[in-house]
């Protein structure tokens, strides 16, 4: 089975007054159809800006890709016009944002917010048609067909986010980004909403990015998982390698340690040393050296390379000196 | 039994809306005893915030008790209450908006110190300054920067020393992590830890995860619709929740288990209905998939086993 | 809805009644006397009695307020102590001109302002929004009185394109409905640039962008509703600046307004006038407000439900 | 290492921050250096020219004389420079202006401040008064107080300060609201901080910025309300040289001598554009957000 999403080698600089920020360096994962994969990371590390270059929508005359490849189908997203790009965000692939608050026009009902997308994609399909697409697709996200003519501020957060999803998942795209889905609401609903994503990912077959902070929602929702840090991805791989295997990089391995686990007694937690490191001043060699407890004269001094072990990579010398050995 | 440090009766507190009275906190009957964490969850509008600042009167009480030590801090005058407010503190949950950004790190840490004329001179106050930045693990250095400086972790870092500054207590934690990712959610949890086993505070530990809640508290309450639907002592809650409710809960928690990938899990329906005029009887019983007739009346906190209490008429007869 | 409406009207009365009251004890409590006024320095204290007694003046102050109060309710505000006519008409004759000056530099500021605006805003920092911009600050420094002195100067007395003065026609209007409205052009050329920059950033136009939506759809279907909500805010503000700039501009151009008639009936202590064009000002600019917040209801759902609420 | 460093070196209080992108905003220094070129020329005025000869002092001879090396502005219909004339109004503007708006702010924060802070009845009786004087346009309300008390400085003084109040009362009852119910107003009040330290330590500083952007550019809008009187007649007094009353004498001589009307004009125009810049910078440097 073919890839549906590869890139390779995306570098992506934001341009800001003061600085030039290294937001992305050098990420490469692929997806295959049908396949979730989850891109963990905490604030900082890049997975939003990962998901606005797939959707060609990184802020103008700040965000620059200084390199490399993003195939959608083969093709390269980086290289398309922005007439194509606009024909392919929203109908070959959507994106769902964190914030349902403010994710939707207030001024405009939401059964027009759904219907644009359709109309946008489909300008030659009936009204009639529309309308009745509309109405299918709220079904689908549990929203009564008859509350489309009501404005974004009479329904609560939850519903706004199936809203979201709606319009995300009218065209049925082939590659969903999920940015956050669930971060905003209240866990009873993220629940439902977690539910009700992952049936009508099955039911249309959608291959999704899921990009969140909770290493919990991740588990029990991707086939694959890429951590991400300060740009880069640090580890990638099945989600039985990450959750199950032995051998992490020790940034993977801090997350771990800093959740309190509800299965589990353990007084104390351990927690990774420090912070994040500035973007626009990132540390010489290794970008986690300054925080991590292995540290050693070679990661100083030299950036280590993702290196797989079957369907495992892990981007840290020490993994690579024992693969050696 | 000896006197809790802490125990509110009964304790109610209203908002006027132009649609009617909002019932944020209505009857919440707890109690905190010494070097204890009580852990307070729920979900967004379920009044736990107005339940931690009626009981430091930050919020005046519609009706009901706040007793600290036996004494009722909601019949205290000024003075007293300035007195009182020495020893119970609190730490908010925006690292961002909880500090004065025209002060630095050093002047927010003093601002207590000298509301409560706590330092003679201005060397002792120095030295406080210093201790208390060391004890939350701020480095010397930062005294003199400002809060839009420091990073998330930091910031809270200075809001546990200006709540430590008067030798509290008893603290009231308002979510103080959820605005943190988590390795520095990690590193304020270990802190908050250590300063409790140091100097035997007692906290009410209010927060929306209940994984950081299971790890910290040693008693929790859950509240929905500002009452208190159930009260146990951390791993009974945990080992036999009994309310519907925190069962919903605990079963919508996302732990981290790939067995569970793909499958469907027991999700609560329908949203929180409002808190605004609420109609008599059990609160959840709207969502709730046992609701019978019974549930149309008052339900209040039973002790269904030893010091575990829980407002459900049908659990409390399961139990019984 | 209507339930709103008479809310604010009844407010906009009790508002009215107010300010009729403070000008009325302005104009008591200020010195001068209408009678001496009207009869000039010369006149003995006899006549100046007998006049008084003509006007009313001898009443007391509370007798007088109500008498011309309820007059007012009725539509009668008095006579003009100057000219003994009737006020009403005297304000009638005036008052299109005033009006007319002001719906028509209202109209030109908006819709040069708000377009100019919109595109400075969509191409930020390019040559168009840099000129506009300049040019708006330049409007918004410059005194109105100024500019209109000098386009008196080069377009009425040297081109002579437009008459120089007077209210003739609607040629005449031209002149002085462009100077009265530069100040507010300006404002609300810059008020749409930021407002609409705002707006641009927000995340359901980031949600716009990621249906596919086109730049030409996002600014006229997303964008530009939600930042025509603070700008008609704006717009009701500023007729009140052009009714009042009004009063300078009809004396550059000679064109006998409301404004005009107001100053010299303050001067000449001539108090129904003063106080029949003070409500007829205070009610078209509450009437223009209130007229603003229910456009703003119509284009602001979560606006509309809090009016049906309230 | 290098991050802890880092974040060590980059000491800025908030106030030498808003300065630091104030002072990277060209417009803005333009403007600041045109004020105090203008506040300058104001102070030093009788070093430049000298009062009683120049500006007040009458000569026939050398009437509507065009502008040349000796009169840079030329002469009015009474042989007086223009130049000189238009240095000295400047005092008479600025001084205005500024007294006025000083009164403003003060009275106009006060009923804010008390209106924000302790809100219900007292918020609403205040409110309705301020929304009272908001529905005149202040430009007639200030033209009409004129009118009433009698030409004189005080009470042009009185004008302005009624007609901006409500203004400011609204701003600094907005920018209370917005910063009393913060959380770290509420950690004050949790170790027993009294009211007043309340307000002048934690609210206060933390609300100013939006007064003082204000204030700047009412100035600018207050030197136009005060030619704009004057040149109604009904500011400042002939033979005092204020701006606009220099253009109400040369009004009628604007076809043969336009440069009468010209240059007092630009002075207006000029001050006010830099105090428009000014505050315009300031509010930029005080919420950054809309910058790139």
């Amino acid at each position: 089975m073919g890839n549906l999403l590869d890139i390779r080698h995306l570098t992506v600089v934001y341009h800001t007054e003061e600085d030039e920020v290294h937001a992305l360096s050098d990420v490469s994962f692929s997806l295959q159809k049908g396949e979730t994969l989850g891109l963990v990371g905490e604030t900082g590390a890049g997975k939003t800006t990962t998901a606005l270059a797939i959707m060609g929508l990184l802020p103008r005359r700040v965000g620059e890709v200084q390199s490399g490849e993003i195939l959608f189908e083969g093709r390269d997203l980086l290289r398309c016009s922005d007439a194509d790009m606009r024909a392919i965000r929203g109908a070959s692939i959507s994106m769902i944002f964190q914030d349902p608050m403010t994710s939707l026009n207030p001024t405009i009902r939401i059964g027009d917010q759904i219907a644009e997308s359709i109309r946008q994609h489909q300008p030659d399909m009936k009204r009639a048609d529309v309308e009745r697409r509309v109405d299918e697709i709220l079904e689908m996200v549990g929203i009564p067909a008859a509350r489309k003519r009501e404005y974004p501020h009479q329904f609560s957060g939850g519903m706004k986010q199936r809203v979201v999803i709606a319009i995300a998942l009218a065209l049925e795209p082939q590659l969903l980004i999920a940015d956050e889905p669930t971060t905003a609401l209240d866990v009873t609903i993220q629940a439902q909403v977690l539910q009700m994503m992952g049936d009508l990912q099955r039911q249309l077959g959608t291959s999704t990015i899921l990009i969140t902070h909770d290493l919990g929602v991740v588990s029990q929702t991707c086939d694959r998982v890429a951590v991400m840090y300060a740009g880069e991805i640090v580890e990638v791989g099945t989600a039985e390698d990450i959750f199950l295997g032995k051998t992490h990089h020790p940034y993977t391995t801090g997350l771990f340690g800093s959740l309190p686990d509800l299965n589990r007694e353990t007084r104390r937690l351990s927690p990774i040393d420090g912070l994040m490191p500035d973007p626009a001043d990132l540390p010489k060699g290794c970008r986690f050296n300054p925080r991590c407890p292995h540290c050693t004269a070679l990661c100083r001094e030299c950036e280590p390379e993702l290196t797989a072990r079957g369907s495992h990579a892990i981007r840290c010398h020490l993994m690579g000196k024992e693969e050696r050995a | 039994m000896s006197t809790p440090l802490l125990e509110t009766r009964d304790l109610k507190k209203y908002f006027k809306t132009p649609a009617g009275m909002l019932h944020a906190v209505d009857g919440v009957s707890l109690t905190i005893g010494e070097g204890e964490t009580l852990g307070v969850v729920g979900e967004s509008g379920c009044g736990k915030s107005t339940l931690g600042r009626t009981v430091l009167r930050l919020l005046e009480p519609t009706a009901g008790q706040v007793l600290y030590r036996g004494e009722d801090i909601t019949t205290f005058d000024k003075r007293r209450m300035f007195a009182a407010r020495q020893e119970m503190q609190m730490i908010f949950q925006d690292p961002y908006a909880s500090l004065n950004p025209r002060l630095s790190v050093s002047e927010i840490i003093a601002e207590p110190l000298i509301v409560g004329k706590l330092c003679r001179n201005a060397h002792e106050m120095n030295e406080r300054i210093g201790g208390l930045m060391e004890t939350v693990g701020l480095a010397p250095r930062f005294a003199h920067s400002y809060p839009h400086e420091l990073d998330g972790g930091r910031r809270q870092r200075i809001g546990i020393a200006r709540a430590l500054a008067t030798n509290p207590r008893f603290i009231v934690c308002d979510e103080p992590v959820s605005a943190l990712d988590v390795s520095i959610q990690a590193q304020i949890l270990n802190l908050l830890m250590d300063l409790q086993e140091d100097k035997g505070l007692s906290y009410m530990f209010i927060t929306h995860d209940l994984s950081v809640v299971k790890h910290i508290s040693s008693h929790i309450a859950v509240m929905y619709l500002g009452q208190c639907v159930e009260y146990a002592g951390t791993k009974e809650l945990f080992a036999n929740p009994l309310h519907p409710y925190t069962r919903a809960l605990l079963a919508a928690i996302p732990v981290i288990d790939i067995t569970r990938r793909g499958k469907r899990i027991e999700t609560i329906q329908g949203e929180v209905t409002s808190p605004i005029e609420p109609a008599p009887g059990c609160r959840f019983a709207p969502r709730c998939a046992y609701a019978t007739e019974a549930c149309r009346q008052e339900q209040r906190l039973c002790q269904v086993s030893e010091g575990h209490w829980v407002a459900c008429c049908r659990a409390a007869g399961e139990e019984a | 809805m209507a339930k709103y409406v008479l809310k604010r009207l009844a407010m906009m009365i009790l508002v009215v009644l107010g300010i009729s009251f403070i000008v009325f004890l302005i104009m008591n409590l200020t010195p001068g006397n209408a009678a001496q006024m009207i009869l000039g320095q010369s006149a003995n204290p006899e006549q100046v009695a007998k006049l008084e007694a003509e006007l009313g003046l001898d009443q007391p102050f509370f007798t007088r307020y109500f008498n011309f109060i309820l007059g007012a309710l009725r539509g009668d505000f008095g006579q003009s102590y100057q000219t003994r006519l009737p006020v009403f008409d005297e304000i009638l004759a005036r008052f299109p001109t005033t009006l007319c000056l002001a719906t028509l530099a209202m109209m030109l500021a908006t819709l040069v302002g708000v377009p100019v605006g919109v595109i400075s805003a969509i191409r930020q920092y390019s040559i168009v929004d840099n000129v506009s911009m300049v040019t708006a600050m330049l409007f918004a420094s410059l005194p109105s009185f100024v500019m209109g002195l000098l386009l008196q100067l080069s377009f009425a007395l040297n081109l002579k394109w437009f008459p120089a003065t007077g209210a003739d026609s609607l040629r005449s209007f031209v002149l002085p409905a462009i100077t009265l409205s530069a100040g507010t052009m300006a404002t609300l050329t810059r008020m749409t640039r930021s407002t609409m920059l705002e707006v641009i950033r927000a995340d359901y136009v980031r949600t716009a962008r990621a249906k596919g939506v086109g730049e030409r759809q996002i600014v006229l279907r997303h964008c530009l509703r939600n930042a025509l909500l603070p700008i008609v805010t704006v717009i009701g503000v500023d007729f009140g600046t052009v009714l009042g700039g009004s009063v300078v501009i009809e004396s550059v151009f000679a064109l006998g307004g409301l404004g005009t008639l107001l100053i010299t009936s303050i001067r000449m202590k001539d108090t129904p006038v003063v106080m029949a064009a003070v409500m007829f000002i205070t009610v078209t600019y509450s009437l223009v407000n209130l007229a603003v917040d229910l456009i703003y209801a119509f284009i602001d759902p979560r606006v509309k439900s809090q009016y049906t609420k309230g | 290492m290098s991050v802890k460093e880092n974040s060590a070196i980059r000491k800025r209080s908030q106030l030498s921050l808003i300065w630091h992108r104030l002072r990277r905003n060209r417009l803005a220094m333009l403007g600041l250096a045109l004020m105090s070129a203008i506040l300058l020329l104001a102070v030093f005025a009788d070093v430049i020219a000298d009062y009683d000869t120049k500006v007040v002092g009458m000569n026939m001879a050398e009437r509507l004389q065009t502008p040349s090396a000796k009169h840079w502005f030329g002469t009015d219909g009474y042989g007086r420079d223009v130049f000189a004339r238009i240095i000295h109004g400047s005092r008479l503007s600025l001084s205005l202006s500024i007294i006025s708006m000083l009164i403003a702010v003060a009275v106009g924060s006060m009923i804010g401040a008390i209106s924000g802070y302790f809100g219900g009845r007292v918020d609403d009786v205040l409110m309705r008064l301020m929304d009272m004087l908001l529905a005149i346009p202040p430009m007639l309300m200030s033209i009409s107080i004129v009118a009433a008390l009698g030409r004189s400085m005080a009470n042009l003084m009185l004008a302005l300060a009624l007609a901006y109040m409500p203004v400011f009362a609204r701003v600094i009852r907005s920018s209370i609201l917005s910063v009393k119910d913060q959380e770290f107003v509420e950690a004050a009040r949790a170790c027993g901080t009294s009211d007043a330290r309340i307000i002048l330590r934690h609210i206060i500083p933390n609300a100013v910025g939006p007064i003082i952007v204000q204030a700047t550019l009412a100035m600018g809008s207050s030197i136009l309300t005060i030619s704009s009187l004057s040149f109604m007649g009904m500011g400042i007094q002939p033979p005092q040289p204020e701006w606009g009353t220099m253009l109400y004498e040369g009004r009628d001589l604007i076809r043969t001598s336009p440069y009468l009307v010209i240059f007092p004009g630009a002075a207006i125009a000029v001050s006010v554009l830099s105090l428009n810049l000014l505050g315009d910078g300031l509010r930029d440097a005080l919420d950054p957000r809309l910058k790139n």
